[in-house]
Parts: structure tokens; C-alpha cells; sequence
């Protein structure tokens, strides 16, 4: 499903936008405002998290955008209904983030049939390595969603090899060491490393972890399928409101 | 793919992906220095040559003639260089590190002691050393971060989440997660991911070891009860080792704040107030809500005031292995006076827990009986807390008048 | 008339009348217990349970690299239960007190150290306890007393005099020529009339008999040096002790407060300040004036911070036995960072000196010589003087956030 | 010398009185005063204390009095000054009390040479037992001086005898433990030791450590020679200034 949407995609776009908000942050409205700009400035696919109370892979901004998003009130549930709404309402597909915890507490299997009865296409959950990922995987493909996986730099070939035997709709391939939101000099062991993730999968091959610009976005082109701008988007939210998000996002991409 | 560790139900690895590799290492340096019997005499020449180990087992014969009941021993890990169990962890992992040729060291620390362990390592084995601590814990264990700037660490306050011991938990997940070739964590307690729990137990069942044999030698017996109180369950684990294949009750002791009914505690495993979850990279019982989000803990003793508890100290619960309970600020400090007063020693808060479930029991057991309580660490450290919890007014005069010397 | 105790010219016996009986069952009640093996066992057995003995002689690789010459090995007497070599002493004199068959003690102290110590002894052995300190002490170091009082002792604030150890000292007596009959002198150091100077002494010498065990075992040599402060004398009493008949070279560090020149300091031995005469019930070198008059003593440790000194180091002084120097406060300082840097050992102040003397003779010394330091405590105890030492504004200001508290 | 005349006065005196100052406490002029008030008030002889760091045998009020004399620039000088006055100006004899550290950084037979000089009649040195006295022994002897010993309650017969073959003058027969200043009962207890006193010499004996006021000067009477006022004096210059000395005394033994 999602693998198909974002081939389709990528017939008529060189290089993908993956972009990501934490539902709830600053607020439910601002978060739909954002979802409704993004879309609009021809994002291709969104990441909505889910938030936790120790999203140890989410670097500072993130992190407080969680933190906000809880104390404002935000659950589980409601995080379910946001995400229910966008995705009926929006033409492009959606992808839950969030960590482990929320899927176990609320029942893996019950957790992926929400997210089937919502209409979400996949999710990504950076601390469920696939050695502990079994019922998960089942779950998701008893729903045909897909279960995003997470190449790094440090991923041996034979490890990327295993993970790819798991991973549905697109791989998740982070761009350094390091946790969400700091710099990333793209050098040329980034090529190198493509090299390697794109010889482990077929999959598209998303690129995250420090993309915050149309430089950024153009050096990404034809080495990988998407661009994931990740706390990129936050920071010009908290700097510029919800109405920079529009530009910023269009100027990703769009004419010079 | 690798077997990850899991006890019971419990444990587990819940890592990203970029520290993988980073386990792998580790899991394979710990097996390694598991299999190699010099490995375990130089960890143990070490903590005899420069923390004072074999540590003692003291007969508290004055609290035993208090209570009336069973004879009631004290195993000193008070007497650690650093002044407490977590001295045992941090130089095991020093001596992994620098089999793994690493030179810089991070670790979390809620009550700072294993702050002050830890960075008392890196000095001794030349490690850069970043300690991440939670504001709050800042604020109440300043003289322990006083410490650790001396001996040459970083002090990074913790302002996320309720900046206590599990933010800075993630802190240092986050440090690791970027500097993971040069950098080894050093978590402080027998939670966190495979070999972690492992690992740290491993190197803390010197004091079961040690305690066995002791307390063979002086009382000719073994223990009918064991007390250890649990934070991440470190020093339990430690103390229990000891005992697990023997006929003798083991009994960890949790923080019970203000009270179990209050919901202001931090007892997982004594209380019905946790359940299963998986965070901070192992699966335990937490102290969260429904959605699996963590819940606020409170307890007096910085060092039991966290969420989870060692995986394997669920499992051995969930196997009927340790009985658990908790023990109130109030009894605590109670605890404490009494054990100043009668005996002469100082346990820290979190070690007085252990003292509060042993003194309720002792008098229900008869003088043929033999119990051992982990003193995990020395109470000195504490002396802001412990003053405040007495309301020493000249404590705090001394702290006006010291203020005001500053001021001027 | 008995003989009284002298070390070539000094030591003695200058005590009122009142005492003389007091002392002569003292004298009696120490021969005893010297000539009984039993004694020494039941108090070695004492030692090794309730402290941690044999303390650990730790070789401080990292100092002896930077410093490029000598081997340097710690003796740890910092790892002793309540923080200093003074637990020996109070509990081999705790067992005396136990055979005279007296229910209370009464102690002076300087730096605290030697009051906690006695405190905690009468604690263990269910003595009452008096603790005479000087006004200005319980000032500089207001945790010792608090833990003091939590041990159950009352403490006596003296403001007489120059309110501090020695005044403290004529203020125990006092109260000793009133209770003489329930009551015993715990004595802090190997001063005082006889037989203290050789009963603490005694009691001390675990020390150094470890310690020569120790380094013959770790090195296969007797060490080129011996370092140790000198307060009252005791701790460096209790090293020197165990190599008095060897070819080793002892060495004496006396407080050299704001230098040597400035006459403020408590260098009795290392300066030409002092000279001989009678107080405190011995003959010994004291910081007096032409009168006869007691001068006031400057240093940075309280428990250096004293007139007189042993008369037994001032006749291995006269006899050329041992060497003395001074350190002045910064110079402690400086070489107590650089301890807790290197080695991850935090030195009291009063060990501190020692440090620092070892450390200027270190580089001239060769690879093959070893040298002992004698780390008589530990320094946490000391974290208002050392951080008004180093200035530390974080912990101003956390103190200031107390008072704040307290205030409110 | 002391002796003889202590016995001539005990001829017209059931009980004599000794009485004790710090010299140069509040000041010298103020112990001048009262010197003269004492002698006035009829004081068969006197203890002049020559102030010093570490009274370990006085209480607080002589330790006070010792400490507030050197703070004010007492020195030995000074007090060889002011006995030498004393005793050339009033017809009683003097003695010096003071620590052994006193004399010995003086020199001990220059420190008795001076007292021969300055005329006094013989020393008190409370921290100065036999045993380590043969120097001073000597050099009291040379001048005809009288070294003043100390019984205690807790002095055996044996070392009373002792003492007894080296002292002269008197003895001071210390009325109980403790140090100066306290309140002591006297009990029956006082009677048998002060048999015991008697047994062992021949000298006077003066009893001390808690005498302060007519009661107790009277139920001294018939049982030893001299009743010693040491605290009490100062107490009562403390409170009510000098010129309350005089009454005091003359109260001590006067017409009821
Ligand atoms: C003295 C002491 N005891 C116990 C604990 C709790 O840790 P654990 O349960 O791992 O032993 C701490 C933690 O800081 C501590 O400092
Ligand atoms: C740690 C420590 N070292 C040394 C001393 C000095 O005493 P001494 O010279 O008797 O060892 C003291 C006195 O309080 C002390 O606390």
C-alpha cells in the first residue's frame, strides 16, 4: 500500500517530502492548521507522533514538543481521532511515530487495528528493534500497514539485509549518530552509506536526521527517494507560527 | 540477528537502531570478561586495593537486644570508596571500558551517588566523564555535584520530563546515541537494556558473595531474611545473588513516599499502582497511566525516586523468589534516627528502607534467627535532606549564617 | 609515686592533683590490656567488622606518572567507618572504657572528625557522651555536628579562650576533674599526660603495621618515605609506628597556615616558632610567646589547628628520627584538587598536607624508590571549607537558595 | 617562714582566711584596690594568680579573670611588679599561684629567684604534681620558699604521706572534685578525709574549692586551719564592684 502510493509519487516527483509534527503540540487546532499547510505545499507523506513521556531518541525540540503536548492533555485516543480526521481528510498518506510503550499498553493488536480503522498507511517506532518486534509485525501485516524500519550508519550490511526482510513501505535510513534535530554535514561517506541501504532493500529509502533545507533537499536528490524534515518544521512553527510552515515547506522544493 | 536478555518476561533490549552496533560490543566485551577468570581477580583486586572491599558484616547487637527478635547483621557498603554500593558497578564498567579502549564516560545519577562513583572512575582511569542529573536532583544532592566538578566531570542538569533520575536516564541515551565510538554509558543500577541488568548485577554480587560467606563464618547459619531496598534494584540484586540458590527470604523495599494510598511513592513492584510497559529500553513494571505514559514518583531518598525497577527483580517477584515492601519517608527517618542512635552507623536514606521492613520483622523471629540488611550506602551525603526531615534548627541557622557570610 | 611517661625529654604527666588517682587506673587499665593478647585481638576483630580494616594501601599510578619519580602508595584511612584513622583510636580506648567499667565519655574536638568518632563509639557501646569543641569549630564544621547530636551526644559549644582544639581540650578536662568517677577521657591524639601519648599511639600503630605488611606485599620493599600530617600527632604516630626500625625516612607535615613567615600557622616542629613547655597536662614544643603564653594558631584543616604536638614525634624529631615541613593552606588545596583529579580521592584537609610534601619530593626520588602517604581521612566532611577554598559560586548560591528556603 | 607565721596568726585566729585574685584582672589598679580591701577586711594571707593561657584547673570565672587579664596586656613582669608592691606594702604573706608552664619558660630557679626578690612567701602551682617537681623543689628550698601542695579527696594515705615530705607552708586540702568555682556540700565525707589530711602532715591545712560565705567558714572552724575564698571574691567584685570586697570578707568571719 504505502510502498505502491509512494512509487506512484515518485513517478512524478524526484525526490519525496516526509515531513512530522507531534500531535497536540502546541494544540490539536495548531496541529491540524499545520497538517492542512503541509499538504497544501505538497508534502507527500507526514509522520504525526504520538507523544511519550520518554522519547529518548528525539532530540531537544522534540522532545519539548512532546512534554507540551502531554501537559496540554493530550492521550492516546485523541491522538487516534487527529489522526483519523487528517487521514480522511487528506489525499497523501499518514504514518504514526511514537515509541513502544503506547503499543503495548494499549495492545499491539488492538493498536494496529486503530490504526487500520483510522486509515493510517504505517508506523515507525524507533526503540522496537525487530528482534522484539514479532507481534507487531504480525499485527501490522494482518492489516496490510506498514511497519517502518530504521537503517543507520552503524548497521552492518548483514543487519540492514535482515531488517529489510521485515520492513514494509519505505525505510526509515537516518543520516548520522545522534538524536533528532542537530546538524548534519552530508559528506561522502553519506553516499557510501546510501550505497550500502540501497543494497540491502527495494524499498523507497527515506532520509532523516538533520535535513533543514532546500541545499539540503538538493544534495538528497536522486540519491535518496524522500527527504524526511523532521524538527525542521517545529522550529519554524515555534519561530514563524503555523503560517511559516507553508513557504518554508514549499521552499523545499519548489522553483529557486 | 542477536538473542537479546530477558529474564522471565522482563528485560529485553528496546534500543534505536544507531545503538545496536553499540550493544553489540558491549554484550560481546561483557562475555568475554565473564569467561576469563583473571577478569573478575582484577575487578576484585581492584575494589580491594582501592575501595576497602571485603566490606564488613556488622552484628548490630544493640538494635538485635532493641527489638528482641532475630540477631540482626548490617553488610557495610557504607564503607565503599565513594561511600556505597554503586563504587562496585562503576569500576567493573571501568574495567570493560577500557578493555574496549573507550575514553569518555557518561552516566545518570538521581541521589548523585552514583554521579560521584562514576566520576570518581573516569579520574581513576583517565576518562572524560559527563554526568547527567535532573534539576531537582541538582537542587537537593549539591554537595555530590560539588564533588563530581572536582574530580574533573561535567554536570549536566536535566530540565526535561519531571527532571529527575529517568530524564536524565534519556539524557544520557541521547549523549549516547551520538557519541557511542568514543563513549561508554555507565548506568548506574540493574535496569536499561541487555547486558545492562546483567551486567551491573553481575558486578554487585560481590556483596552477596561476600555477605555468604561472612555471615556462614560468624553465626555458623544462614540468614533466614535478606533486606535490601530497591531503586533500579542494584544493590539488591547485589546482596541477593548471594542468597538465591539458598533456603532464605529475600526482601526488597521500596520507596513508599508519603504513603502507598497517596499515589505519591515510587513502589512498582510493593504497590498495585504499576504494571508492565517497555521504556528506557527494557520491558518492567512501571509506574504509568493507562496510555503508558511515566507517572511523577515521590520518595525522600533521591535514589529510589524512579519509574522502573531492574527486570530482574520483576521476574523474581513474578517466580515468588523476593517479597516486597514499602517503607514511608516517615519510617524511613525513624529508621535512620534509631540506627544512628543505637549502633553508631549512618545508611543513607534509600539503604533506611531496608531498615524500616527489617525492624517491623526482626521482633517476629526468635533469637536463633539470622537477618542480614544491605546498608547499600552512608547517609552523610544526605545531610541536607536528613536535617530538613528532622527540622534541625540549628542546621539551618548554621546555612542562614552561612548565606549571609556569602552575601556580605 | 609512679612513674610518669616520657619520650626522651618530653611527655610526662602535669595534671592536678585531683586526676592523679584517675590516671593511675588509666596507666593500669592500658598495661593490662597491652600485656593481654586477647585485648589486641578482640580489638583488631572490632576493627575489622565494624570498620572496614585492614584499610587498603592504594598505589596511585596517576599521580606517580605525573609527578615522574617515586611510586606513590595511599594508605587509606579515609575508608574507615565515620571517615578518619580517629576511629581507631575511640575504639580500642571504647574497649578500655568497657574494662574500667565507666558509663560515659567525654571528648574535645577540632575538626569534628574526632567527635563524630567518639560519639559514634559511645553509640556502639552505649556510653553517654559530652563533646567539648571550640566555638569557632562548631562554626567551620556545622555537619560533623549535627551528626554528632544525631549520635546522641550532647555538644558543648566552648568560647573560651581561642575557641577552638586546645581550648576544647582544657574544657574536657574540666569536666573530667568533676565525673572522673563515671566518666572516661577519650583523648583525640597522642598528646596529653600520660599514658595518652602512648595509648593513642598504640591504637594507632594498625596503622603502620598494615601499612609495612602492605607495601612489602604489593612492591617487595620497604618504602623510601613515609608522609603523614601532624595535627596532635596521632595518625602520623600510627603510620611512623609500623617503620620505626626500618631504614625508611619519616616525614612530618605541619600546618603552614598563610606561610611560615607570617607567624600564622600551627607549625610547632617545622618552624623555629615553637619552643618547649608544659601544658595540657605534657612537656612538648608549643606556639608560645616569651610568657609562656599560648599563641593562636592558624590553618585551613581544624584538626591541624593546634598549639602543642606530640611529645613523642618531638623527641624523634630531637633524636633525628623525623623530618618535618609545613604546607601552607594553598599549597593543600592545590594538591588536594589534584588528588581528587587524578585519583579519584578526596583527602581531608588535615591529609592534605601530607599530599603536598610527598608531592615536592616525588620527582627527586627515582622509579624504583616507593613512597607512602598516609590519607588519614576523608574530605567531604570538609565541603564548606573546601568549597569557601576554591570559591565556588554554585554552591554559594545554593546555599543561599537554603536560607532562602529556611527562611520562608 | 609561711609556716611559722600562719601559726603565730592561728594563735589569735580559730580560722584563717586565704583569699585569691588574678592579678590584673578587671585591671592592676583594680587588684591594688582590693588587695588593700582584703587586707583591710583583715585576710590572714593571699593567693595572687599570675594569669595564664590554660587554666585547666579553674573554673569559668577564674578562667574568665585569666583571659581578661591577658587581653589586657598582663605579663609575668608586670605580676613579679605587682607582688613585689603588694608584698612590701602589706604586713601579710603573699603567695603566687600560677601554672607550671609559667615557670618554666621563665626559668624555674630564676622564677623562684624573683619571688625571694619580689618577697612573696611561697607558690601554688595546681598542674605541678611531686614527681615531676624536684627542680622547683630545689630551687624553693634554696630561697626558703614554700612549695604549696594539694590534697584531693582521692588521694591515697599513702601518696598524702608523700606529698606531705615535700610540701611546706600548708597544704591546700581541695574540698571535693570539680574545679573552682562550683558549689560543694559539705558533707560527713568532708570529715573523714580531712582525718585523713591530718593523719599525713603537720602543716596547716587550708581547705578550698567552694567556700563562699559565713556558713561555711564556720562549719570550717575547728576542723582545718584556713578556709580559702578563691571564686567567691571575684564573684562578689564582679557584682557589686570593689568596694563590695571589704563587707564581704569582714562577713566571712566578723560579728554575726
Ligand atoms: C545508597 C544508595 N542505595 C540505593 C540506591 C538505589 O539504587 P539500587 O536500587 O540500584 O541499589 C542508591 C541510588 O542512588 C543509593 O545511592
Ligand atoms: C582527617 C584528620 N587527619 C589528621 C588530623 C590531625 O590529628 P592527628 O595529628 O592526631 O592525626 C585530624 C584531626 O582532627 C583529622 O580529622
Amino acid at each position: 500500500m504505502l510502498e505502491a502510493i509512494l512509487r506512484s509519487r515518485r513517478e512524478e516527483q524526484e525526490i519525496l517530502l516526509m515531513t512530522h509534527i507531534v500531535i497536540g503540540y502546541p494544540s490539536f487546532d495548531d496541529s491540524l492548521r499545520v497538517v492542512e499547510a503541509m499538504v497544501e505545499a505538497g508534502v507527500d507523506v507526514m509522520e504525526l507522533q504520538i507523544p511519550f513521556s520518554e522519547p529518548i531518541a528525539d532530540g531537544p525540540v522534540i522532545l519539548h514538543a512532546n512534554q507540551q503536548s502531554l501537559a496540554a492533555g493530550s492521550s492516546v485516543d485523541l491522538c487516534f481521532e487527529f489522526g483519523e480526521a487528517v487521514s480522511r481528510r487528506f489525499d497523501i498518506p499518514f504514518l504514526l511515530m511514537t515509541y513502544y510503550n503506547i503499543l503495548f499498553k494499549h495492545g499491539i493488536d488492538a493498536f494496529a487495528q486503530r490504526m487500520a480503522d483510522a486509515g493510517l498507511a504505517g508506523a515507525i517506532v524507533p526503540d522496537l528493534p525487530p528482534e522484539e518486534a514479532d507481534e507487531y509485525l504480525a499485527a501490522m501485516q494482518k492489516r496490510d500497514l506498514a511497519p517502518i524500519f530504521i537503517f543507520s550508519p552503524n548497521t552492518s550490511d548483514a543487519r540492514m539485509g535482515e531488517i529489510a526482510r521485515v520492513a514494509k513501505g519505505l525505510v526509515y535510513c537516518v543520516a548520522r549518530k545522534g538524536v533528532t534535530g542537530a546538524d548534519t554535514t552530508f559528506s561522502e561517506d553519506l553516499d557510501a552509506y546510501l550505497a550500502r541501504c540501497r543494497a540491502a532493500t527495494d524499498l523507497p529509502l527515506a532520509l532523516g536526521f538533520g535535513v533543514k533545507d532546500r541545499a539540503d533537499v538538493d544534495h538528497l536528490r536522486g540519491r535518496v527517494d524522500l527527504a524526511v524534515i523532521g524538527t525542521q518544521t517545529i522550529r519554524v512553527m515555534d519561530e514563524q507560527g503555523v503560517d511559516g510552515v507553508k513557504p518554508f515547506i514549499e521552499g523545499l522544493r519548489g522553483p529557486a | 540477528m542477536r538473542e537479546r536478555g530477558y529474564y522471565g518476561d522482563f528485560g529485553g533490549s528496546f534500543i534505536p537502531e544507531i545503538l545496536v552496533a553499540t550493544f553489540d560490543e558491549l554484550v560481546d566485551a561483557f562475555a568475554e570478561a565473564k569467561a576469563d577468570p583473571a577478569f573478575w581477580r582484577e575487578y576484585e583486586t581492584l575494589m580491594s586495593s582501592y575501595s576497602c572491599r571485603p566490606t564488613p558484616l556488622t552484628y548490630a547487637e544493640n538494635l538485635t537486644e532493641h527489638f528482641g527478635g532475630g540477631r540482626i547483621f548490617i553488610k557495610r557498603e557504607d564503607l565503599n570508596h565513594t561511600g556505597a554500593h554503586k563504587a562496585n558497578n562503576v569500576m567493573g564498567q571501568g574495567l570493560i571500558v577500557k578493555r574496549m579502549g573507550k575514553q569518555r564516560v557518561i552516566a545518570e545519577t538521581g541521589a548523585g551517588q552514583h554521579g560521584v562513583a562514576a566520576a570518581t572512575m573516569a579520574a581513576k582511569f583517565g576518562f572524560d566523564c559527563t554526568i547527567y542529573m535532573g534539576e531537582v536532583d541538582v537542587q537537593r544532592q549539591r554537595p555530590n555535584v560539588f564533588w563530581m566538578e572536582q574530580l574533573g566531570a561535567e554536570v549536566v542538569p536535566v530540565s526535561s520530563g519531571t527532571r529527575i533520575l529517568k530524564d536524565a536516564i534519556n539524557e544520557a541515551f541521547r549523549d549516547w546515541v551520538t557519541n557511542m565510538d568514543t563513549t561508554h554509558y555507565v548506568l548506574g543500577t540493574a535496569c536499561g537494556p541487555h547486558p545492562f541488568p546483567e551486567m551491573v548485577t553481575w558486578f554487585q554480587s560481590i556483596i552477596g558473595s561476600e555477605a555468604r560467606r561472612q555471615v556462614l563464618e560468624q553465626t555458623g547459619q544462614l540468614p533466614a531474611r535478606v533486606y535490601a531496598c530497591v531503586g533500579g534494584g542494584s544493590n539488591a540484586m547485589g546482596i541477593f545473588s548471594g542468597f538465591l540458590d539458598d533456603p532464605v527470604e529475600l526482601v526488597g523495599v521500596e520507596a513508599g513516599g508519603r504513603g502507598l494510598e497517596t499515589g505519591e511513592h515510587a513502589s512498582r513492584l510493593a504497590s498495585d499502582d504499576a504494571s508492565v510497559g517497555i521504556a528506557q529500553g527494557y520491558k518492567t513494571y512501571f509506574l504509568q497511566d493507562g496510555d503508558g505514559q511515566m507517572k511523577e514518583t515521590h520518595s525522600i531518598a533521591a535514589g529510589l525516586d524512579y519509574v522502573g525497577v531492574s527486570p530482574i527483580l520483576a521476574d523474581l517477584r513474578e517466580a515468588g523468589r523476593v517479597r516486597f515492601a514499602a517503607a514511608t519517608d516517615e519510617e524511613v527517618v525513624e529508621a535512620l534516627r534509631l540506627t544512628i542512635r543505637k549502633e553508631g552507623l549512618i545508611p543513607a536514606l534509600e539503604s533506611s528502607h531496608g531498615f524500616v521492613q527489617a525492624f517491623k520483622e526482626a521482633p517476629t523471629l526468635s533469637r536463633d534467627d539470622v537477618i542480614v540488611i544491605n546498608q547499600s550506602g552512608r547517609g552523610d551525603k544526605d545531610i541536607f535532606t536528613v536535617a530538613d526531615a528532622i527540622g534541625d534548627p540549628k542546621w539551618k541557622q548554621f546555612i542562614r549564617e552561612k548565606a549571609e557570610e556569602y552575601d556580605a
